[in-house]
């Protein structure tokens, strides 16, 4: 499975916002909310992003879909850097590209109805005759699980999923390659969650899609994604396969993440590493590993040097100096580390 | 909001088969408010007058009879007469033509330029924003009665001067509220999903801001006709307004002002004119907003 | 923190309560807070010595020879004297500060007597010397400085039209005065409140501070000035005329609504008032408490009409509009006929006055059938400009305008009313901009010559003129008048020129208005004059 | 803070330089000679000239601009025309009349709209609700005009409960020190003339503060809605606080923001706006000031006395903002 | 433990809403009780009342709309309804205490955090000195964990995380030593790491204060790593209570075992979850049958026609569901549930 080409590869992207100061609005800083992040997602499979809130994955999905503009880096998309299209050519990609949103009842004008609003990606990329819009638009409603008459009501008369599938249906309608959804079911309730879930697999083996999905529940993360990405503080700390992380996490964090999930089974004792403190701000990291003013495991060389993301084993990657050379010389710590782990 | 509020996207499947629009529930929202009732009643009221009153009052608003100087009201003149023996009857019904016209073309003047103006500044930002803004200050930054005083003066004084100047007193604050919906709304998630979608900024603009920054405007514009109403008298009664013999109710005041003792219906008339109107407006903004546009503020 | 509360909160109550408070007890206050106020002031003596006079507007300056403007002259007439004096209720000349003056056979001398033992304010003497400083002082000003010595006299100190020679002084109390040319109302203009007699010391102080502390010989004495307020002046004991004034302390009260000023006289706040609409006139007379005084008329109101603009150019269609209009129906109902219909360009309390001109009667099928022979048998649209002010020759212009508009109506012309403010309505109607236009003028030294030279002379067009009338006759007849010095052979100039404009007409002279005045009934020794300009030496309360 | 503070004055210098430049260009679009205006009717052409060229009335207007701004910059704020005084000395007591009228009428209106709002949101729906807001939407609704006349006609002819017009018994004046009267009269401990002057404060005041009332109770009450619905109301009742506390503290403290706004822009109208009020109540203040400045095209009284006017209302502003600050610690100024 | 006391006692409590479209009966003859220094959960998907029968004890219900208008709240043997307001306020933060779902707005943000404490204090200890007051305060910032509670006294809630928030959220509830603490989704705002946290947080105190605990949440994981026992509630109504072993090992409920299969697992990855079809219903939509039919895979015509009883299975276990009803006999569970799990 993991033998496709890639569809999307992104290289050293970031995103710092300006923080603006003073008389004459000098930048005096900058928010990092994505700092040189890399990956890449395959033909057909689920790349799972979580993390925290402020940790950057919603802005990793816009700025691919060049919603915002990059800082620096490369988002390639079946061989072309978006980053260097024009605004009309952007347009263009934005065809093969579409998201989903976190909140359906805002992504949704309240003013227009269903049927216009699944019409528009249509108008927009020229799809045919009205009438074959008018077609498509009630076939795509039946696929996410509506009916025809739903085209001619407003948002306001539906309910969280209804509204989703909507949102996943407009995202459909151009025929995209890669859909990067962005927390689509948080705002769901548990049972609805696991329908608009359901939808989403059915859709990916129907059409082929390729999904980033952005989400902070690691649950829903795990069961939906090939791959997982965990992120911290714009940065990305460990990618795997989502088996090899739930099953072998390497990076403290992600131990902290996995193990803080509550669990629906009341028999399942888990060993709860609670870690301390709240994420720092972007606008200020901490020097050398983000993550050490909250990790159990710190060493001195974290507070200095920035771990990069490597491979540790085949097809998984942490940036971690538990598994660094520089880590490695901290000898003490490390055989101190052994003994807990 | 907590779960506790009912919230109407249950209602969906179970009942509405009925498609209801924005538009139609604001109507629905709209008629349950008695105050907006009233208002409108208020409102029809007038408009009503000033379509057809002038044509079952009397002949010759304007003219004169001398030797029915400020007749007391009695069943041949409902309100009296003035100064000149005019039918003060007929005289506010024929200036309920001006005063709603003087406010609803000035404001509509004011929402179409200050619309433009405001949605380049919220759409476009940067200096243009800069520029506009800084325009809007500095006219804000007058007291308005002073600005329309001023703008009068240039034009010269006349019923259609100070509409213009009414109008133009007006603009900043159409244009601010509007750059501040645009802004606000080039926030909304459905502009990024437009975005997303590949939609051109141009269409963005038409087929979603500025829709949804309608509503707003609409409250916005209804009470500031009541607004421009009063000001309108303002200038009339300051001798800035309306030119003789025009029945425009402030300068009915302003005319009558000495008769204030000798012959007061000169004076009541017209100024409970001018607060009914106004007020029906007022009621009217305020049912609409609560329709509306519910979370603005007055 | 809820102590802190507590006592803002406290503050709050506390504040509403006091306005409550002061809303209430107001009401229980039953004698009214005017006269309460009145009582307060009268609890010094026994008897009322203060006058409050309410008008229209504040003064300008208080130095008179620098302003052209009637509130001003209002306050100085009682603080300054002039070398002559305008007679009690009309302008006739009569001794000032002078107490003796002579006219050599040719006019162009005058010798004054000056009145003896007489000081300014500031304590230094007044003599010949102080008034030649004072001629010199004007002289040598500009039109700026002194713009009513400029129109009277022609000119400045270097002006080849300047008419005075020179002014001396021969000893204490001998000036003499010399002419270049003779000028008819010379010694009106010398009663004018505007050549009034400064100290020479307190002026050379130096111009803009003399306007605020005015320092003259008058029964009363400046005290303070609070800008569109107030001004008040207070008795001169060292006044060189026995038993004057009477009054204490008179205060002037700038209010400029009509109707306000009304209601501060009714409630007592003032006890005089200028400006009286004629329709409260009857109301002031029905009030036990209050008097209502008549100024005597010495002004015109009129509609003039434009000379060169069209249909205005034909004589046929001004005679029309003079038949058109009803102006006895307007004084009536405007002037509450408190005016006289107006057929000549001056009042007839000036010499000169011609009283045989026959005026045109309200007459529109006579005015139809001129309109018809200047071929506008469908009448013509017309512009009315109506004046946006209250002056005393109009009252209330856009009313009159009203009226005139509905006379004009039934002849067939539509006329739309015009208006501007003042500024604008001046400056555009003196560059032939209106196609008819309502003003009006009061006399400033009440000589035929301050009528029709001024306002219907070629030589003042784009100034007074505003009809841009024109006529040879008349300008021979003007120029004649302003050097003869027998009075008779002046009168019978001025007849002439009165027959020749009345069948011009340029104008619609509409009504020589009489201005209303009211006051507290006790108030006795109050004349008011022609000019505007009240002495109030005289004036006390019973 | 203070930087914050620096930032806004320096913000406001464009948009002051902005209103010089429009209010000069406005006024000298209206046709009419200024010299004319000050000589008067009676003038003589030649008089009118002499003045206009006096006034460099003649010169083009660049150059006419640039010495006026010049002048401000140096604290000249021009000369009048018409009373041959500097505006920056003449200015003051009209100035001070107006303010005093304006914090009078804003006081009254402030006390009696931000409680009837309170009290209207408190007990919504309650038969004072529903009168307090029908009174407050008659009061916008109101000519002020004609409610003045009516109050000058019912309670000081009719009734003679209060004077007519003025700021004081001109028979009895003040002695000006501040020019405002009230803090003139308490200073000389001359309570006779405080009462006197309150008096005369009354009826312009009250009509001066019905309409700001009335923005100011729906303001507030509509605030007050929003906020007792929030969650920290919830969360100081279920503390066990007294209704009346959670909203007057908790609620109050909330809700003031938006109401301040409106407050910051209404004394700005009333100062510059009170001129149909000052024409009734014949009131020397700064409205008719300028109003009678053009009527008489007295061009620095218009430039000066509006820049004065605006250049105050911008400082309200300002102060609203900095009270933002003191009121809300979200709003960092750094 | 089933001598402790009961506490706290609802019964056949009834809270409607009057609104323009009609009567809402949003809690709908609820009972349940809370026995001392016990932890209770409340369990729902969004609309099922859960939220409005806490601040129906508290009696906070916005009013208008809503109000009691029926059943008895016991708290120690007294009815809560009927005290006047004066008593109730002395009962609120002083015996019965709440938090809130959203710390970021449940705290006054112009108040110091101080100033909002010493108000909690203050308002119940009237005879304590400021002195007094500060310290208390102080003392339980520490004990909820926040390490600088002497300068966070005289902070503001914005300058605090939203877990620091949620904590003086329960220091401030905990100051009176309550004896009950009704938390309402305390932690739904929070980051999982943060919920962590704050769930131990809560166990501690349980235990070491022996405060009771009535915690509203619709996150099963959440009740099954705090509560001893569980009340499930759907459309208004107590659906299904035992304790949570009990629920989580053999759910009854058709809604119960739906809402348990729905939540993906974070420990082994299905194919495709459990989706319970449908939407929520709003509450007061359904007022015949079983407000679950319409969703319900095992329903019958009974369903549709009665309004089944909360029907005692065991000991300590009831559910609302004709399948416990035993004039339909076990055999018809039983079948249920082997089909189901």
């Amino acid at each position: 499975m993991q033998m496709n080409k890639p569809l999307l590869r992104v290289e050293g992207l970031k995103k710092y916002f300006p923080i603006r100061k003073g008389l004459i609005g000098k930048t005096v800083g900058h928010v990092k909310a994505i700092d040189n992040v890399s990956f890449h997602v395959n033909e057909g499979e689920t790349l799972g992003i979580v993390g925290e809130s402020g940790c950057g994955k919603s802005t990793t999905g816009r700025t691919i879909m060049q919603l915002l503009e990059p800082t620096e880096g490369v988002v390639e998309f079946q061989g072309k850097d978006l980053t260097k299209l024009s605004a009309n050519e952007i347009r263009a990609v934005r065809r093969d590209i579409q998201m989903v949103f976190q909140d359906p009842y805002a992504s949704l004008n309240p003013r227009h109805t269903i049927g216009k609003i699944l019409e528009e990606p249509l108008i927009v990329h020229g799809g045919g005759s009205a009438k074959d819009r008018r077609k498509k638009v009630v076939e795509f409603l039946r696929i996410v699980g509506l009916s025809e008459y739903h085209a001619k009501r407003y948002p306001h008369q539906f309910s969280g999923g209804q509204r989703q599938r909507i949102g996943i249906a407009r995202a459909l309608m151009t025929n995209p390659k890669l859909i990067i959804a962005d927390e689509p079911v948080s705002a769901l309730d548990v049972s609805i969650q696991a329908q608009v879930l359901n939808l989403m697999q059915d859709l990916q083996k129907e059409f082929n899609l390729t999904y980033i999905f952005i989400a902070h529940d690691l649950g829903v993360v795990r069961h939906i994604s090939d791959r997982v990405a965990v992120m911290y503080l714009g940065k990305i700390v460990e990618i795997t396969e989502s088996e090899e992380l739930y099953a072998n996490p390497l990076h403290p964090y992600t131990q902290a993440l996995l193990s803080a999930v509550p669990v629906p089974d009341p028999n399942y004792k888990k060993e709860q590493i609670i870690i301390e403190g709240d994420m720092p701000s972007p606008a200020n990291p901490p020097s050398g590993c983000a993550f050490h003013t909250r990790c159990p495991f710190k060493m001195d060389v974290c507070t200095k040097i920035t771990p990069v993301l490597a491979e540790e084993k085949t097809g998984h990657s942490v940036a971690c100096h538990l598994y660094t050379a520089e880590g490695n010389d901290d000898i003490e710590r490390k055989k101190q580390l052994e003994g807990s782990v | 909001m907590s779960e506790f509020t009912p919230k109407v996207d249950g209602v969906a499947e179970a009942k509405l088969e009925k498609t209801t629009g924005p538009w139609r529930e604001a109507w629905v929202g709209f008629r349950k408010s008695k105050v907006a009732v009233v208002g409108a009643v208020i409102v029809i009221f007038f408009i009503l007058l000033a379509l057809f009153g002038p044509l079952v009052t009397k002949e010759g608003i304007n003219e004169q009879l001398m030797t029915d100087r400020l007749q007391p009201p009695s069943s041949e003149y409902w309100f009296g007469t003035d100064d000149f023996g005019r039918d003060i009857f007929s005289r506010i019904i024929h200036g309920a033509r001006i005063s709603l016209s003087v406010g609803f073309f000035s404001v509509v003047g004011s929402i179409v330029v200050g619309s433009f103006l405001g949605i380049i500044a919220g759409y476009y930002g940067r200096w243009i924003d800069t520029i506009i803004s800084r325009i809007f200050d500095i006219m804000l930054a007058f007291p308005s009665i002073l600005l329309a005083i001023a703008i009068v003066s240039v034009l010269g004084p006349s019923l259609r001067n100070a509409l213009i100047a009414i109008a133009i007193i007006n603009v900043p604050n159409f244009g601010r509220l509007i750059r501040s919906k645009v802004l606000s709304i080039k926030e909304d998630e459905y502009i990024t999903a437009a975005k997303a979608i590949g939609m051109k900024d141009f269409r963005i603009l038409f087929s979603h801001i500025l829709p949804n920054s309608m509503a707003p405007v609409i409250v916005q514009g209804t009470l500031a006709i009541a607004t421009a109403i009063l000001e309108a008298a303002a200038l009339g009664f300051l001798g800035l307004g309306a030119e003789a013999p025009y029945p425009e109710w402030g300068k009915m005041l302003a005319d009558s002002k000495d008769y204030l003792q000798n012959a007061p219906w000169t004076m009541i008339f017209p100024g409970l004119a001018i607060m009914l109107t106004v007020l029906g407006f007022n009621l009217m903004g305020d049912g609409l907003r609560d329709a509306l546009d519910p979370k603005m503020k007055s | 923190m809820r102590k802190g509360k507590l006592w803002s909160f406290a503050l709050i109550m506390l504040l509403v309560l006091s306005t409550a408070l002061a809303a209430c007890s107001g009401g229980d206050d039953k004698e009214g807070s005017g006269d309460k106020d009145k009582d307060a002031a009268d609890k010094g003596g026994s008897e009322n010595k203060t006058l409050v006079f309410g008008r229209g507007g504040d003064s300008t300056s208080l130095d008179p020879s620098r302003v052209t403007e009637g509130e001003t002259f209002k306050v100085t007439v009682n603080l300054f004297e002039t070398l002559l004096n305008f007679g009690e209720q009309d302008t006739t000349v009569q001794p000032g500060l002078a107490k003796e003056y002579d006219t050599s056979e040719d006019g162009l001398t005058y010798t004054f007597q000056l009145e003896e033992g007489v000081k300014f304010h500031d304590g230094t003497d007044f003599n010949a010397e102080a008034v030649v400083k004072n001629f010199e002082r004007w002289a040598n000003g500009d039109s700026d400085t002194f713009p009513y010595y400029n129109s009277m006299f022609g000119g400045f100190k270097d002006d080849e039209d300047h008419v005075i020679e020179s002014v001396k002084a021969d000893g204490e109390s001998t000036v003499i005065i010399t002419l270049k040319r003779p000028q008819a109302p010379f010694l009106k203009n010398l009663a004018m409140s505007m050549f009034a007699i400064s100290s020479p010391e307190a002026f050379e102080k130096g111009d803009d501070e003399y306007e605020r502390n005015p320092v003259g010989t008058g029964p009363f004495k400046f005290v303070e000035w609070k800008p569109n307020e107030t001004i008040t002046i207070e008795k001169n004991e060292e006044y060189w005329q026995e038993g004057l004034p009477k009054l204490d302390r008179i205060i002037f009260q700038a209010i400029p609504d009509n109707s306000a000023r009304l209601n501060a006289l009714l409630s007592g706040e003032i006890d005089l008032a200028d400006g009286i609409n004629p329709a409260d006139g009857v109301k002031i007379e029905d009030n036990d408490t209050l008097q209502l005084f008549e100024r005597p008329s010495m002004n015109v109101g009129y509609l003039g009409l434009t000379v060169t603009r069209e249909p205005f150019d034909k004589k046929e269609v001004r005679q029309a509009m003079n038949y058109a209009i009803d102006k006895q129906s307007i004084v009536d109902s405007f002037f509450e006929g408190r005016a006289e219909v107006a057929k000549n360009a001056m009042p007839s309390s000036i010499s000169g006055y011609n009283d045989d001109v026959e005026d045109y009667a309200y007459d529109p099928e006579k005015a139809k059938e001129l309109l018809k022979e200047a071929g506008l048998e469908d009448g013509f649209e017309m512009e009315l400009w109506a004046m946006p002010v209250p002056r005393p020759y109009m009252p209330d212009g856009t009313k009159v305008a009203e009226a005139i508009q509905s006379n004009l109506a039934d002849v067939g012309i539509k006329a739309k009313i015009v208006s501007y403010e003042w500024a604008t309505y001046l400056d555009k109607a003196s560059k032939g901009e209106a196609d008819a236009f309502m003003l009006g003028w009061t006399g400033d030294n009440g000589d035929a010559d301050n009528f029709l030279y001024v306002l219907l002379d070629e030589d003042n067009i784009g100034s007074n003129n505003y009809t841009y009338f024109k006529n040879d006759e008349t300008h021979k007849l003007f120029l004649e008048a302003q050097t003869e010095v027998d009075e008779d052979k002046r009168i019978e100039l001025y007849k002439q020129a009165q027959e020749i404009l009345h069948e011009e007409a340029p104008w619609v002279p509409l009504a020589h208005s009489i201005p209303l005045l009211g006051g507290a009934k006790e108030l006795t020794g109050f004349v008011p004059h022609p000019t505007g300009s009240d002495l109030l030496s005289n004036v006390e309360f019973k | 803070m203070f930087n914050y503070t620096i930032k806004r004055l320096l913000q406001l210098i464009p948009v002051l330089l902005g209103m010089t430049f429009l209010v000069f260009m406005l006024i000298r679009a209206i046709p009419g000679n200024p010299a004319q205006v000050i000589l008067g009717q009676q003038a003589t052409k030649e008089a009118v000239e002499a003045l206009t060229i006096k006034l460099g009335l003649d010169q083009p207007w660049y150059t006419q601009y640039f010495s006026y701004l010049g002048g401000i910059l140096k604290g000249d704020l021009g000369e009048s025309m018409r009373t041959r005084l500097p505006v920056a000395d003449e200015v003051w007591p009209y100035l001070a009349a107006t303010l005093e009228l304006a914090l009078f009428a804003m006081i009254i209106a402030v006390v009696v709209g931000i409680n009837a709002g309170i009290i209207s949101a408190w007990f919504q729906n309650s038969w004072f609700d529903y009168s307090a807001m029908v009174l407050a939407l008659v009061g916008v609704s109101m000519p002020i005009f004609w409610l003045g006349l009516m109050g000058q006609w019912a309670f000081a002819i009719e009734l003679q409960w209060l004077p007519t017009t003025g700021r004081e018994n001109v028979r009895d004046p003040v002695s000006a020190i501040t020019n405002l009267y009230i803090i003139d009269t308490l200073i000389q401990g001359r309570f006779d003339q405080l009462w006197v002057v309150i008096k005369h404060l009354i009826l312009p005041g009250l009509a001066l503060a019905t309409i700001p009332m009335a923005i100011i109770a729906r303001m507030t009450r509509s605030s007050m809605l929003e906020v007792m619905r929030s969650d920290y109301i919830r969360t100081a009742r279920a503390k066990g606080q007294k209704m009346f506390w959670v909203v007057y503290k908790h609620a109050l403290k909330n809700a003031i923001i938006p109401v301040l706004t409106v407050i910051g822009l209404q004394i700005g109208l009333l100062l510059g706006g009170a001129i149909l009020t000052e024409t009734i109540f014949a009131w020397p203040g700064i409205g008719r000031y300028i109003y009678d400045a053009i009527n008489f095209r007295d061009y620095p009284v218009i430039q000066s006395g509006i820049l004065i006017v605006a250049f105050i209302f911008v400082m309200i502003n300002l102060i609203v903002d900095l009270l933002y600050g003191l009121i809300d610690p979200r709003i960092k100024y750094d | 433990m089933n001598e402790r006391k009961k506490l706290l006692e609802v019964n056949d409590l009834q809270t409607t809403f009057f609104t323009d479209s009609g009567e809402i009966p949003a809690v709908d003859h609820v009972d349940f009780y809370v026995r001392e220094g016990e932890v209770l959960g409340i369990v729902g998907e969004s609309g099922c009342g859960k939220s409005v029968t806490s601040l129906s004890i508290m009696q906070l219900v916005p009013s208008p709309p809503g109000k009691i208008t029926g059943g008895e709240i016991l708290f120690e043997g007294q009815d809560l309804l009927k005290k006047t307001e004066k008593e109730m306020r002395e009962i609120r933060g002083n015996d019965v205490a709440m938090i809130f779902q959203e710390p970021m707005t449940s705290l006054n943000p112009l108040f110091t955090i101080g100033n909002q404490m010493s108000e909690a204090i203050s308002l119940h200890q009237k005879k304590w000195s400021k002195k007094q007051i500060k310290e208390r305060a102080i003392e339980m910032l520490k004990l909820v964990g926040l390490p600088r509670s002497e300068e966070i006294m005289k902070e503001y809630p914005h300058q605090l995380s939203g877990g620091m928030r949620q904590r003086v959220m329960i220091a401030m509830a905990l100051v009176c030593d309550p004896k009950v603490l009704i938390a309402d989704e305390p932690t739904t705002a929070l980051d999982v790491t943060i919920q962590a946290q704050i769930l131990k947080l809560m166990r501690d105190l349980n235990e070491r204060m022996n405060t009771a605990i009535l915690l509203i949440t619709h996150d099963l994981g959440v009740v099954a790593e705090t509560c001893e026992r569980v009340v499930v509630m759907y459309a208004g109504q107590v659906i299904e209570e035992a304790p949570t072993e009990e629920i989580f090992e053999n759910p009854c409920h058709p809604y119960t075992r739906g809402l348990i299969q729905s939540v993906p697992d974070m420990r082994d990855k299905k194919d495709r979850l459990y989706s319970i079809p449908g939407n929520v219903p709003k509450p007061g939509s359904i007022d015949k049958g079983c407000r679950f039919a319409a969703r319900c895979e095992s329903a019958f015509s009974r369903c549709w026609i009665e309004t089944p009883e909360l029907y005692r299975n065991s000991e300590n276990h009831q559910t609302r569901c004709f399948l416990y009803d035993e004039q339909e006999g076990v055999t018809n569970a039983n079948e249920q549930t082997t089909v189901k799990s």
